[in-house]
């Protein structure tokens, strides 16, 4: 065993409501691996996508502030939601090369900005900190026979010197770390492309084309389910999975997990202690068809 | 504004010694693509890297020089194979003299810009001479030879004392 | 006293734009020692160096400082002017106020005091220079060419067919580099083969050219004139002079699977082989790594076939030692590749390509190999992963060049025309197939080049489509191109039976080692530096060293044997000197201060510095002493800056003269 | 569609905006050489009427009007994909992030509503509550566009499953976050910062 792993935990505001599963199994699943995570006490939003679209410096500062909250809290920051994680990692970059934006952002939040602490996405902290070794080793339940679409989405990954998790292009951290607990990955065409994220909101005629796609490109595939880190992409592929059924007129029957999920079935954690029933696509039939509950 | 338009109060003196084959090349680059950077700084041409006498560094700021820039080909680019390499280490031990008898070593930079460096050979000297600056006048040395000048007479009894003794 | 004479340059308005000429002037003429100062418009013109030999004897000046551009420039030839006037030349110096100043610096009032600055720190050290006697060291009249492509192939036969001897090196088991891998050429259409072949036997056959094959430089010592090159020959297995080339050990080789590079590992080879059927030497080689008897002790097939008895298992590398007095440098360039680099490489691959893991997405080169008829399917365009012959197929330019984002900004040069061609070749061959290809802008230049273009598109109806690809991937057996047409402002998808990328063209791989054995500069893609780009074209700033073909930058085949003809001409020029002249910027030991500590000999990376006895007049030994042997030394001055008793000087480069430098400040 | 024709020269191409542009975004934008890498690969270029290689074409132009007059800034969904491939290291994502603003400031440049709704919503309900609400959001978004029955059928259903709560709580440091704003505001007013 190497020496305990603690990190300060940054939920986001996506998983206190409509990803509320995914900050529920993340904290029991971090719980049975011995992981430690201490909520950054008072933490805002990070202003996502909506905050940098249209005022840069506002989003920079809202997560120089969170950055500066995290400080507080001992050991490097865990980022669950891949579009938090993306905004801190971001302002980390451009506050460290634009001396005139750090300047601006230093008025704004009126205390000096914090650019040396870790931001980790969850994913960083299973296949890395702890390592796929004893990821490997906590497995009491092997996810054997399940096939799983790995769907990295955008802004785990991109653009290639910002997020540093994996190779922009052709990542393969999540593949690693789901075949750590004994899943079987698919290959397919869709897993880097874009669902259509917030536009969920304003236009959803628009991702219901996207996300579409790139639930066909899975069940083509051979996926018997798809596999995210960001609430984002969860709220397209799960919540409109009926809609988009619907209006293509084709049946998917999809399950959508989130990472820490799939884990936990792995090491053992229920139904309950993962969120399984919040899941829109009725994830049950096909775990039991597979003998994992 | 351009920083060379620019008013500053305190215009360091810097002192380039840099090998023909790279960085003089490189500097040259940066005049052919009409770069800009701050006129502060003279630069003495030698064949190598591996030919400057780290006593030149100390001339130099004795000579009221602020800064002084060392540089070169790239490890593994010398035009005589190895030059560099015991520049190299030559200036490694060089630098801790020069902190024990304290000189802040900010006033030095060591530095590789290959011919095809103009831009760098740029930022090099635009950031010394920035650096530079913010540091203030070199006047450890300026003291020194101050003193040196009237120290020469022994004129107490301690120093009569020390120098009969040896 | 010194009577120095100061000689200021406006360079047209280069310098006098910026540096108050005239003020220069003044100031300079009231140092002490300077004799006289002015300036004039273009020192550097006829006029302009009548002017400074007219001054030296009227003024009867001791030493000269030339204000002008860098010394890099026109040192040479302010010299030579101080030469004629009847002044030691390297009582002449430059200021470099053109380069470091005037066009560096925009405020006047700044760029004058630096100037005068930069003038005064040369007048002192004018003061301090000595007069140094010429070097005259003899010519070693043979040529070592690097490389057996083209270029190294043109080289060599034109410094031959002048009547000198070539030693002709080359990595490979056989000459001919990649045109021998070409199947046509543009804009001709002439087979690659059909006219390379030819010189490859004029190379084998001419009397004057030693060809040292599967052979690398290991090391180059000496300088202009007076090269010692020790050349690696590595175990072939086969005796050459035993070899008749029969080829009957190959059609016995058991090892029957191993990808040839010749081919771009899409044909396959035995484990004793030749690259291709015309190479030369035809003499096989036994790929050890591959090799059953090498890998188990077992099977010695090829020996037992063997007539003359060529096969030597115990061959071992040997070193061979050649002396030359000019070198030729022509080793080419390789293929930039898509797959994943190694971390710390600064050149990425290409992710959205697939990182070379789609089978029929292919690169030029491969496209080459399988349009020739001497190619692994003979001629006929087919997919290395079905063999099926594709129907619609997609060519992608700039891949990897003009793509600062991937580490190489520059343009490969040759990809526009010899895409153009692949396109027209596939159509010949490929009747009812589509072509398309996805470019930024064509680039032709050439003689006939972009008639040859438009042909491509009017006669031979290959669809161009002005845009980049973002991605590629696998759908079933086909290939999704995802582009876009800027022209119309829509994206564009196209299913592809396979897609050829124009990669971008690198120097070989240890094109830097080789670099630093032979003491030459190379740019940061580590394509080797000529002395100036527009007049020294074929020449390294390092005397005696010429370069030839694509090792220097991107090139096509006419351009590559123009060059290489040009390096052919420098050989000759040099060796039509029995003893030439050299720098003598070279260290010198002052015995008297020498304690023999030998630390110089130490530092020297020429081994330079020998040791020399001194003896009184009875013979007895006083003391050892270094020597710096002036032929051998290259003048770094290592040895002068690590000498503890600073007995050691080199000649142009005096700390008395340096210091002066930093005194004048 | 009438296309104005472009009446080119010093005073037509705006050089300041485009260096407004390029300091919020950190990127060149002389840089692009429109090879069309960031069109090919954009998931939204199809709703766009200027794909995104056109923008950056327009803005070397120095044709502000006619870019922020359209819709494509508004389409452009942040997913970085131009970013990471185009072989200039142009940041095209950033680019977009600069042009939303500068058309937000000039308030209603462009005929796209919804996103622009939503975007303001979204910083309103920050500054309010500190953190997202989604709930409010959805809802205040249906009322101002005037889509009642949007995703009507959704809300139920995510309210059962616990995803979409009807109350919300706020931070108790609550009025840093508004000094935050009020300090950007601050500076801006000043001319500090764009």
């Amino acid at each position: 065993m190497g020496k305990p792993l603690n990190y300060s935990y940054y939920p986001g505001c996506s998983l206190h409501a409509s990803a509320s599963e995914y900050d529920l199994s993340t904290r029991e699943l971090f719980n049975v691996l011995g992981i430690g995570l201490t909520e950054v006490p008072d933490w805002f939003c990070c202003g996502a996508t909506p905050a940098h679209n249209v005022d840069e410096l506002l989003s920079l500062a809202l997560c120089a502030k969170n950055l500066e909250l995290a400080d507080k809290v001992e050991g490097d920051m865990a980022v669950a939601c891949a579009s938090c994680f993306s905004r801190l990692k971001t302002a980390q970059h451009v506050l460290g090369v634009s001396d005139v934006k750090r300047t601006q952002v230093e008025k704004a939040i009126d205390a000096p900005v914090k650019l040396d602490s870790n931001v980790k996405h969850l994913l960083e902290i299973l296949a890395k900190d702890l390592g796929l070794e004893r990821l490997a080793a906590a497995v009491n339940k092997p996810l054997s026979g399940l096939k799983v679409a790995c769907y990295y989405g955008c802004l785990l990954t991109r653009p290639s010197d910002v997020p540093n998790l994996d190779c922009a292009e052709a990542p393969t951290i999540m593949e690693k770390v789901i075949e750590a607990v004994g899943a079987e990955t698919v290959a397919w065409t869709h897993r880097l492309e874009c669902c259509g994220a917030n536009f969920t909101l304003s236009r959803p005629g628009v991702v219901i084309q996207l996300t579409n796609a790139v639930l066909e490109s899975a069940k083509a595939a051979g996926a018997d389910c798809i596999m995210v880190g960001c609430p984002l992409c969860h709220g397209n592929l799960d919540i409109r999975q009926k809609e988009i059924e619907g209006v293509y007129n084709t049946s998917y029957g999809l399950p959508v997990f989130y990472l820490t999920q799939l884990i936990g079935i792995s090491v053992g954690l229920g139904a309950d202690k993962l969120g399984l029933d919040a899941m829109m696509v009725n994830p049950m039939p096909l775990l039991k068809e597979k003998g994992l509950l | 504004m351009h920083p060379e338009n620019q008013k500053h109060d305190f215009e360091p003196k810097i002192i380039a010694f840099v090998c023909t084959w790279c960085t003089y090349a490189g500097a040259d680059l940066a005049g052919t693509s009409r770069m800009q950077y701050p006129a502060n700084v003279r630069v003495l041409k030698f064949p190598c890297t591996g030919r400057i006498d780290p006593v030149f560094i100390l001339k130099a700021f004795q000579q009221g020089a602020d800064g002084v820039l060392v540089s070169g080909c790239h490890p593994g680019d010398c035009h005589y194979i190895a030059g560099n390499y015991h520049a190299r280490r030559r200036f490694a031990a060089f630098r801790k003299l020069l902190e024990f008898i304290g000189v802040d070593l900010g006033r030095l930079a060591f530095s590789w810009v290959s011919a095809a460096e103009g831009g760098k050979w740029v930022e090099v000297v635009t950031d010394l001479t920035e650096k530079v600056r913010a540091m203030g006048p070199m006047v450890e040395f300026k003291a020194l030879a101050l003193e040196e000048q009237w120290s020469g007479a022994i004129d107490t009894p301690e120093l009569q004392e020390a120098y009969d003794a040896i | 006293m010194s009577r120095i004479g100061v000689f200021i340059c406006h360079c047209g308005e280069n310098i006098s734009r910026t540096v108050d000429v005239e003020r220069v002037a003044q100031e300079v003429g009231r140092l002490p020692g300077v004799a006289f100062s002015t300036d004039y418009k273009y020192m550097c013109s006829d006029p302009g160096q009548t002017l400074v030999k007219k001054a030296i004897q009227e003024q009867k000046l001791s030493h000269v400082v030339v204000a002008a551009c860098s010394p890099r420039m026109h040192e040479k030839t302010f010299r030579k002017a101080v030469e004629a006037a009847g002044l030691n030349p390297f009582l002449c110096e430059m200021a470099n106020i053109r380069e470091h100043c005037s066009w560096v610096h925009e405020n006047r009032e700044e760029a004058t005091v630096k100037a005068i600055d930069i003038v005064g720190m040369m007048v002192e050290r004018v003061k301090k220079n000595r007069i140094l006697p010429t070097i005259t060291v003899p010519v070693t009249k043979r040529a070592l060419v690097i490389g057996g492509g083209i270029a190294g192939i043109q080289a060599a036969l034109d410094i031959a067919d002048c009547g000198h001897e070539v030693i002709l090196v080359e990595r490979e088991p056989s000459i001919g580099g990649h045109m021998a891998q070409l199947s046509e050429t543009f804009p001709t259409l002439d087979c690659s083969q059909c006219i390379m072949t030819p010189k490859m036997v004029d190379v084998a056959n001419h009397p004057k050219i030693k060809l040292y094959t599967y052979s690398e430089i290991e090391l180059v010592e000496g300088y202009i004139g007076n090269f010692q090159v020790t050349i690696k020959k590595k175990a072939r297995s086969v005796d050459e002079d035993k070899c008749t080339g029969c080829g009957v050990c190959m059609t016995k080789c058991p090892q029957k699977k191993i990808p040839n590079k010749f081919d771009q590992n899409i044909g396959m080879r035995t484990a004793i082989y030749v690259p291709f059927p015309q190479a030369v030497p035809n003499t096989p080689v036994i790929d050890r790594d591959n090799c059953t008897w090498f890998k188990t002790g077992k099977c010695g097939v090829c020996q037992k076939v063997c007539g003359p008895g060529a096969i030597d298992f115990e061959q071992q590398d040997t070193l061979i030692v050649e002396a030359v007095g000019a070198i030729v440098v022509s080793t080419g360039f390789d293929l930039y590749t898509i797959a994943e680099k190694p971390k710390g490489s600064p050149i990425k691959g290409y992710g959205e390509f697939g990182h070379g893991k789609i089978p029929d997405v292919i690169d030029g080169m491969t496209f080459e190999r399988l349009a020739s008829a001497s190619g692994p399917t003979g001629g006929k365009i087919l997919r290395p992963s079905d063999g099926k012959e594709p129907k619609q197929i997609v060519f992608i330019q700039c891949v990897g060049s003009r793509a600062r984002e991937k580490g190489i900004s520059y343009c490969s040069k040759v990809c526009c025309m010899y895409t153009a061609k692949h396109t027209m070749l596939y159509h010949h061959k490929v009747h009812d197939g589509q072509a398309y290809v996805f470019f930024m802008d064509a680039r032709t230049p050439g003689k006939s080049y972009d008639e040859f273009w438009r042909r491509s598109i009017e006669e031979e109806e290959a669809v161009y489509i002005r845009g980049m690809v973002s991605r590629l991937y696998q759908k079933g057996d086909k290939i999704v191109v995802m582009g876009s047409d800027i022209s119309v402002g829509v994206q564009v998808e196209i299913e592809a039976d396979m897609v050829v990328l124009a990669t971008a063209i690198q120097p070989q791989k240890g094109a830097d080692a080789l670099a630093q054995k032979l003491g030459i500069s190379y740019d940061k893609y580590h394509f080797y530096s000529e002395a100036h780009a527009k007049l020294r074209p074929v020449e390294c700033a390092t005397a005696g060293i010429y370069l030839a073909g694509a090792c220097q930058g991107p090139k096509d085949i006419p351009e590559t044997v123009s060059q290489a003809s040009a390096a052919a001409a420098k050989v000759m020029a040099l060796f039509s000197r029995n003893q030439m002249e050299r720098e003598p910027i070279v260290a010198r030991v002052r015995e008297a201060g020498c304690v023999g500590c030998f630390a110089c000999k130490k530092v020297c990376a020429y081994g330079a510095v020998e040791e020399k006895e001194i003896r009184d007049r009875q013979g007895n030994l006083i003391k050892v002493v270094a020597y710096v042997n002036p032929g051998v030394c290259a003048g770094c001055g290592t040895c002068q800056a690590t000498c503890p008793s600073k007995s050691v000087e080199l000649d142009g480069y005096t700390d008395e003269q340096i210091i002066a430098m930093i005194e004048a400040l | 569609m009438i296309k104005k024709k472009m009446i080119i020269s010093q005073e037509t191409m705006d050089v300041d905006f485009v260096r407004k542009v390029e300091a919020l975004a950190g990127t060149s934008v002389r840089r692009c050489f429109q090879c069309g890498k960031c069109s090919a690969g954009c998931p939204m270029a199809t709703f766009m009427e200027h794909p995104p290689n056109r923008i950056m074409r327009l803005l070397q132009l120095g044709q502000w009007q006619r870019v922020l007059a359209g819709r494509s800034i508004w389409y452009c969904v942040s997913c970085e994909t131009c970013t990471t491939r185009c072989p200039n290291t142009v940041d095209l994502a950033s680019i977009m992030d600069a042009l939303r603003k500068l058309s937000w400031d000039s308030d209603g440049a462009s005929k796209e509503s919804y996103v622009q709704l939503a975007n303001k919503l979204f910083l309103q309900n920050i500054r309010t509550y500190g953190r997202q609400y989604e709930m409010r959001l959805a809802a205040v978004f249906n009322v101002k566009s005037g889509q009642f029955l949007k995703d009507l059928m959704l809300g139920p259903k995510l309210i059962a499953k616990g995803k979409l709560k009807m109350f919300h709580s706020k931070n108790k440091n609550i009025s840093e976050i508004e000094k935050i704003f009020t300090r950007i505001e601050e500076m801006r007013k000043k001319g500090d910062a764009l």
